[in-house]
């Protein structure tokens, strides 16, 4: 199973992503790169929820707790306490991880049916959401401002655009990877073990608590580094975006319609939908208002009933059916 | 009055019957026999129309009922006892059984059937207010019964009947089958408990692999060494 | 102590209205399992219709009920039938993404129609007042209230005593049984989502006396609707009342209270707590 | 479906083509003789009312402007709007301000731009360094963003502070405790900062405060937290659905045991009346209630009184509150930034807005400024007051505060 993992390390499409990488950014117009960047976030978020959403099939709508105590509470010690913000990210992460660790052993001990997960954990960042806005600490409902980014690193700083693209990349990439590794280790097997019957892995002796909280853990911690680079990026800490139910929306909405518990569908979604929902408000945002929001709705409802087992699966059904021998040979 | 021709039935376009045969003649009981895994509990629902058959045909009473669904099934008689009772847990006897007779033709006359299901079944008579989730396996298989029969069955099929009951359940039930059998009901069942179904039915089949290895009278197939062969799945 | 029991009253009042918006949900998830995130946003809906109405003919939103509740009760129909219909059998998560997805659609529909200024829909008793000694209730209110117990109980009687209640309650217990009884199942969830959006117009109505309605304010809806039909253990209209008094009363109380961050906090605390130590909801039994 | 698997995949292969060419197709640049404006407004989603009021009052100002000879020092050229939406997130008005610039070529910007909207779009006008104008925000963090909005200090703090001075000091009412009574979102929250503080130091004791949850769809336990700390007034930043249920929860409890004031929007928007219904309106508004406003209709200032009649009469609008009015104010300081700049270039641009000045008196002031408008040092306005007005019983408003344009005392309490 390891071998599956390094085969993905050393796979010629890391070269033609690199060469991209490199040639592409400097040629796009800023909006363009915009677009890009905030399609890199998108990746790595979707990728970081599939962990505990896909793999280990926990709904989690919490997320938005530590994509907002990433952005948040690293931002509010560097402006209110002076605190590096390299030092934030590593604290801001730590507590995210803590809180996934007690949210999966609440789970764990009062044996939370999926539903009643999906509930608690959207009571969860509701909560969340109304003490962000209420505690000043943390901005309250105006948010905070970071300081111009000027490019200096050591301040956790990359200088926007082309900088901004490279962290994303780096952290999608890691993400997705973090996901290939995942599923092709042991946690993976539990974890996937413990999503399609519970009760089968407790009976055959595997450690549910352990994997949930192991799962759990990695994918609050990572997206709250996701969301400490993002805040950087945006510049603007808004509560209302990062601790807010919008964006844990959207992040399960590409996740699922990409592709649940495969390693490249959360990011397969994010990378069509991003780029898709950001066009089509700027070039109809002008018109009638809401309308692009509606042709986004449409096509979404139409590529779930399209494709009921998400957009992944459809394309590579697709692919194998335009070359029948790579399908044989799987 | 039932035939079934060449059917192959699966799921996810695996076939799971092979090309499986069968007829049942109006007032007999007819046995099916086999493994686990031997297709039997697949072709009784493709008999009440809930998998489409990928081929072959099934005709009731001189009619090709192969593209009707398990409603229209139900209508025109062919009802099931489904493996396990499946009782609707949370709803009460009476509920249950008028349920039962909930389809179009049996709807009307379901005062009258219930008193004959609870004349057959006395012990239900007493516990018609109670949940059937709150009833032993015994009584919920006559439950199970009982509704079939609201639904005013021509051809019932039953799915492992004893399955989890105790030798008497099991008397007591066979007593019913052969009782409503004489009250010339078609009776297609389905038995785990090989000795009790070649002495109750007059035909026997048995399945192998989603295929019919044995066919004939009951006594011809209980003398055929590959009788027990093909029931122990070996 | 006056404030004690004006807060008793605005907490019941408002709590059976979330009762009933959350009676259509649970009908829907009992017998199709199906968690609707554009609950909200038919709610939404049915209150721009009656504002309509009101526009178009100055109907009062109590008669224009004539109207929206049949219509509601179609478009649910013809939703289930074309869009949810097809996912059965898929993933649980899918199908509550085309309800997100649906969710836009209908949000935007509105707002494309009717504007995103706050509208009022007027109604002859929109203004009148109940007084009991200390205690101030808006009729409006009671109305609901009296109307959300009144479709609990009928609710309740039309699904112990009609052969198409009984129909509901099989599909919901053992839709394959059912479907063994001659219940066409599909036939059944259909109706029966049709049913749970048509009580939404019903809700949408009672509750727009004296509301300034958008179309952004949807998901607010299915947010509650989704935490109260929680705390009745989704399919027990006894429990999914219980809740919306439960929610009502603790946003009441905390309001008053507690005021500011940790009065909003009440509600959601309540419900954890709840949900971690009765996770089957509100109710002893497991009828309904 | 109806849509097969082809045309979907013809459809999709479009969407992704387009989005990767479209960086690559240049536009054709805009003829000379038009002057481009983008506009990033929130028409849709949660703040959509602001922008949907505003927007046709804007609009209608540009035509005008447009068909009376355009920007004359530009040759007569005319003003072309692109418009963008932001779904009321912030971080998607940085997105479309982006689109706007680097795509869309505009040589300025402007917009509601709510308070976090204005933070959002700092770090992108920093970086492109665009000439802004918000309609709306309380404060202006970028060197390029200038702002119609009352300065959460210096405006809303300063003139509810000042306004309950007068009342207590001037009019002898007897206010000697508050509540703070706002919408809890960033600008009430912030304006209630500022004016807590002003209230204790003019010997004001607080007693409460009663933020209002801008989600609920009632506020009649808010009331009943007033009503059980029965404070002398209650005072706060309040919008305008809020406004709404804060009068309808009042009506409802017949509270009428404080004075309210307070606004803008909640508490003198024109559409408060209709909102409520004629008799709550009559019940509530008419009583111990002062509303915050930059425009009323009853204000005795003639430009003011004259871009009323024509936006209800010649535009046809059918919502003229403050929100329109704020937008007209807007169209003319661009229309001046414009006329007096020195060329269509960001220097030129931004030191005409440093510039800016429409005096009291001159027919192009739309709001009410005592010193006339002009921007200050923080890119707010230096004259950042507002009046406070009364209802009458026939849904008309008068002015009583400041002196300049007051009508009439304020009303006793009742």
């Amino acid at each position: 199973m390891r071998q599956e993992f390094y085969k993905t390390l050393t796979s010629p499409v890391w070269l033609v992503i690199l060469v991209l990488a490199v040639v592409l950014p400097p040629l796009l117009p800023s909006y363009y790169l915009h677009i890009v960047i905030l399609a890199l976030v998108y990746v790595a978020l979707a990728s970081a929820w599939n962990i505990v959403g896909g793999m280990a099939g926990q709904i989690s709508l919490a997320h938005s707790l530590f994509i907002g105590t990433g952005a948040m509470l690293s931002t509010a010690l560097l402006l209110k306490l002076g605190v590096n913000m390299w030092l934030g990210l590593v604290i801001s992460a730590i507590i995210s991880g803590v809180m996934g660790a007690m949210i999966a052993w609440i789970d764990f001990r009062f044996q939370l049916g999926h539903l009643s997960f999906v509930l608690i954990t959207m009571a969860f960042a509701e909560m969340g959401t109304v003490i962000v806005e209420g505690w000043d600490f943390l901005g309250g409902a105006s948010g905070l401002l970071l300081p111009q980014d000027k490019g200096d690193f050591l301040a956790f700083q990359f200088g926007g655009g082309i900088g901004a693209f490279w962290v994303m990349l780096v952290l999608a990439i890691v993400s997705i990877l973090i996901n290939v590794a995942i599923l092709n280790a042991p946690l993976g097997y539990y974890l996937r073990t413990i999503r399609d019957n519970e009760n089968a892995a407790r009976a055959i002796g595997v450690n549910i608590l352990r994997y949930k909280i192991a799962a759990m853990v990695i994918s609050a911690m990572l997206s709250s580094v996701i969301g400490t680079a993002y805040v950087r990026y945006l510049t603007f800490a808004d509560p209302y975006l990062l601790v807010s139910p919008i964006i844990i929306i959207e992040v399960v909405l590409f996740a699922t319609v990409g592709g649940l518990g495969r390693a490249y569908g959360p990011a397969f979604g994010a990378l069509l939908l991003v780029p898709l929902g950001e066009i089509l408000r700027g070039k109809l945002g002008g018109t009638l208002p809401g309308l692009h929001y509606f042709i986004y709705g449409v096509v979404v409802i139409a590529v779930i009933l399209m494709s009921p087992r998400g957009l992944l699966p459809l394309f590579e059904k697709w692919f194998s059916r335009m070359r029948p021998k790579a399908a044989t040979s799987k | 009055m039932l035939e079934v021709d060449h059917l192959v039935t699966g799921y996810g376009g695996v076939p799971v019957l092979h090309d499986v045969s069968l007829t049942l003649n109006a007032g007999e009981i007819v046995g099916l026999l086999g493994a686990n895994n031997a297709g039997k509990t697949t072709l009784i629902n493709s008999l009440s129309g809930m998998y489409a058959p990928m081929s072959g045909r099934i005709r009731f009473e001189g009619h090709d009922v192969t593209a009707m669904t398990p409603k229209q099934r139900v209508e025109i008689g062919i009802i099931q006892v489904p493996e396990g009772r499946l009782v609707f847990p949370d709803m009460s006897v009476r509920e249950n059984l008028l349920l039962g007779g909930i389809n179009a033709r049996a709807r009307a006359h379901r005062p009258r059937t219930m008193d004959h299901v609870l004349e057959l079944f006395p012990r239900l008579k007493e516990r018609l207010g109670q949940n059937a989730g709150t009833l032993s396996g015994g009584e919920q298989q006559m439950l199970a019964i009982g509704r079939a029969l609201m639904a005013e069955a021509k051809l019932l099929m039953l799915d492992e009947p004893s399955l989890g009951l105790s030798p008497l359940f099991v008397q007591y039930i066979f007593g019913i089958i052969d009782r409503l059998h004489a009250e010339g009901l078609s009776i297609l069942l389905i038995e785990q408990n090989l000795n009790l179904t070649l002495r109750h039915a007059q035909r026997c089949y048995v399945l192998e692999r989603g295929k019919v290895a044995i066919e004939g009278a009951s006594d011809v197939v209980k003398d055929d060494p590959r009788t027990r062969r093909a029931y122990l799945g070996l | 102590m006056a404030e004690f029991l004006q807060a008793l009253a605005q907490g019941l009042l408002i709590g059976s209205t979330y009762g009933l918006l959350a009676l259509g949900m649970g009908l829907v998830y009992g017998v199709s399992g199906v968690v609707n995130f554009s609950h909200g946003d038919f709610i939404s809906l049915g209150m721009f219709l009656c504002l309509a109405l009101y526009s178009a003919f100055a109907l009062d939103p109590y008669i224009s009920l004539v109207i929206t509740v049949p219509l509601m009760t179609v478009i649910g129909g013809l939703v289930y039938w074309y869009l949810l219909r097809p996912m059965v059998g898929h993933q649980f998560l899918m199908v509550v993404q085309l309800t997100l997805g649906l969710s836009l659609v209908l949000q935007n529909g509105i707002l494309m129609v009717f504007g995103g200024q706050p509208a009022r829909t007027p109604s002859v008793v929109e203004s009148k007042l109940l007084i009991l000694g200390d205690v101030v209730v808006r009729v409006p209110h009671v109305i609901a209230f009296v109307v959300s117990f009144a479709m609990a109980i009928g609710l309740y009687i039309m699904l112990r005593s009609t052969d198409f209640g009984r129909s509901i309650r099989a599909v919901h217990q053992n839709a394959h049984s059912a479907a063994l009884m001659g219940i066409d199942v599909s036939r059944v969830q259909t109706l029966t989502f049709a049913l749970g959006i048509g009580i939404l117009a019903i809700a949408a109505a009672l509750l727009l006396p004296g509301t300034p309605i958008q179309p952004a304010q949807g998901l607010r809806y299915t947010v509650i609707t989704l935490i109260v039909v929680a705390l009745g253990g989704m399919t027990n209209f006894v429990g999914i009342m219980l809740g919306g008094l439960i929610i009502g009363l603790s946003e009441a109380y905390g309001t008053i209270y507690l005021s500011d961050t940790l009065g909003m906090l009440l509600p959601y605390g309540i419900f954890v707590l709840i949900m971690l130590f009765r996770p089957q909801g509100l109710t002893w039994s497991s009828s309904r | 479906m109806t849509i097969t698997r082809r045309e979907f995949a013809i459809g999709a292969s479009g969407v992704l083509l387009g989005s990767v060419a479209a960086p690559f197709v240049r536009r054709a640049g805009a003829a000379d003789s038009t002057i481009r404006i983008g506009v990033v407004n929130s028409m849709s989603g949660g703040l959509a009312a602001y922008a949907q009021e505003g927007q046709p009052a804007f609009e209608y100002i540009i035509k005008k402007i447009n068909a009376e000879g355009g920007i004359k020092s530009k040759g007569g050229a005319k003003i072309e709007l692109v418009q963008a939406d932001d779904t009321s997130q912030p971080a998607r008005t940085a997105t479309e301000a982006r689109r706007l610039i680097t795509e869309e070529k505009v040589q300025l910007l402007t917009g509601t731009i709510l308070s976090a909207q204005m933070l959002a779009l700092t770090p992108v006008l920093d970086e492109l360094k665009m000439p802004t104008l918000s309609v709306w925000a309380g404060g202006a963090r970028s060197n390029y963003m200038f702002t119609l909005g009352y300065p959460y200090d210096r405006g809303y703090a300063q003139t509810m502070h000042d306004f309950v001075v007068f009342l207590r000091d001037a009019e002898k009412f007897n206010i000697k405790t508050a509540v703070m009574g706002y919408s809890n979102y960033e600008a009430g929250q912030q304006v209630n900062k500022f004016l807590h503080e002003k209230l204790k130091a003019s010997g004001i004791e607080i007693i409460g405060e009663a933020p209002l949850d801008i989600k609920a769809q009632d506020q009649t336990s808010a009331m009943v937290r007033i009503r059980s700390l029965k404070p002398d007034v209650v005072v706060g930043l309040v919008t305008p659905r809020d406004g709404i249920l804060l009068h309808q929860a009042r009506y409802n409890l017949n509270y009428h045991g404080s004075i309210f004031c307070g606004g803008t929007g909640g508490y003198s928007d024109l559409s408060l009346w209709k909102d409520l219904g004629p008799e709550i309106g009559k019940a509530v508004l008419t009583k111990n209630l002062f509303g915050m406003t930059g425009f009323s209709a009853g204000a005795k200032i003639d430009s003011m009184q004259k871009i009323i009649t024509e936006l209800r009469d010649v535009a046809k609008l059918d919502r003229i509150g403050q929100g329109a009015i704020q937008y007209a104010q807007a169209g003319r300081v661009l229309q001046q930034v414009l006329e007096t700049s020195a060329s269509l270039e960001r220097d030129a641009l931004l030191d005409a807005f440093k510039k800016v000045n429409i005096p009291f008196g001159d027919p192009n002031l739309y709001v009410a400024k005592p010193k006339g408008l002009q921007f200050a040092e923080d890119r707010l306005l230096v004259d950042g007051s507002a009046m406070f007005i009364q209802w009458l019983p026939d849904q008309q408003q008068q002015v009583v505060f400041p002196k300049e344009f007051a009508q009439s005392a304020p009303r006793p309490r009742a």
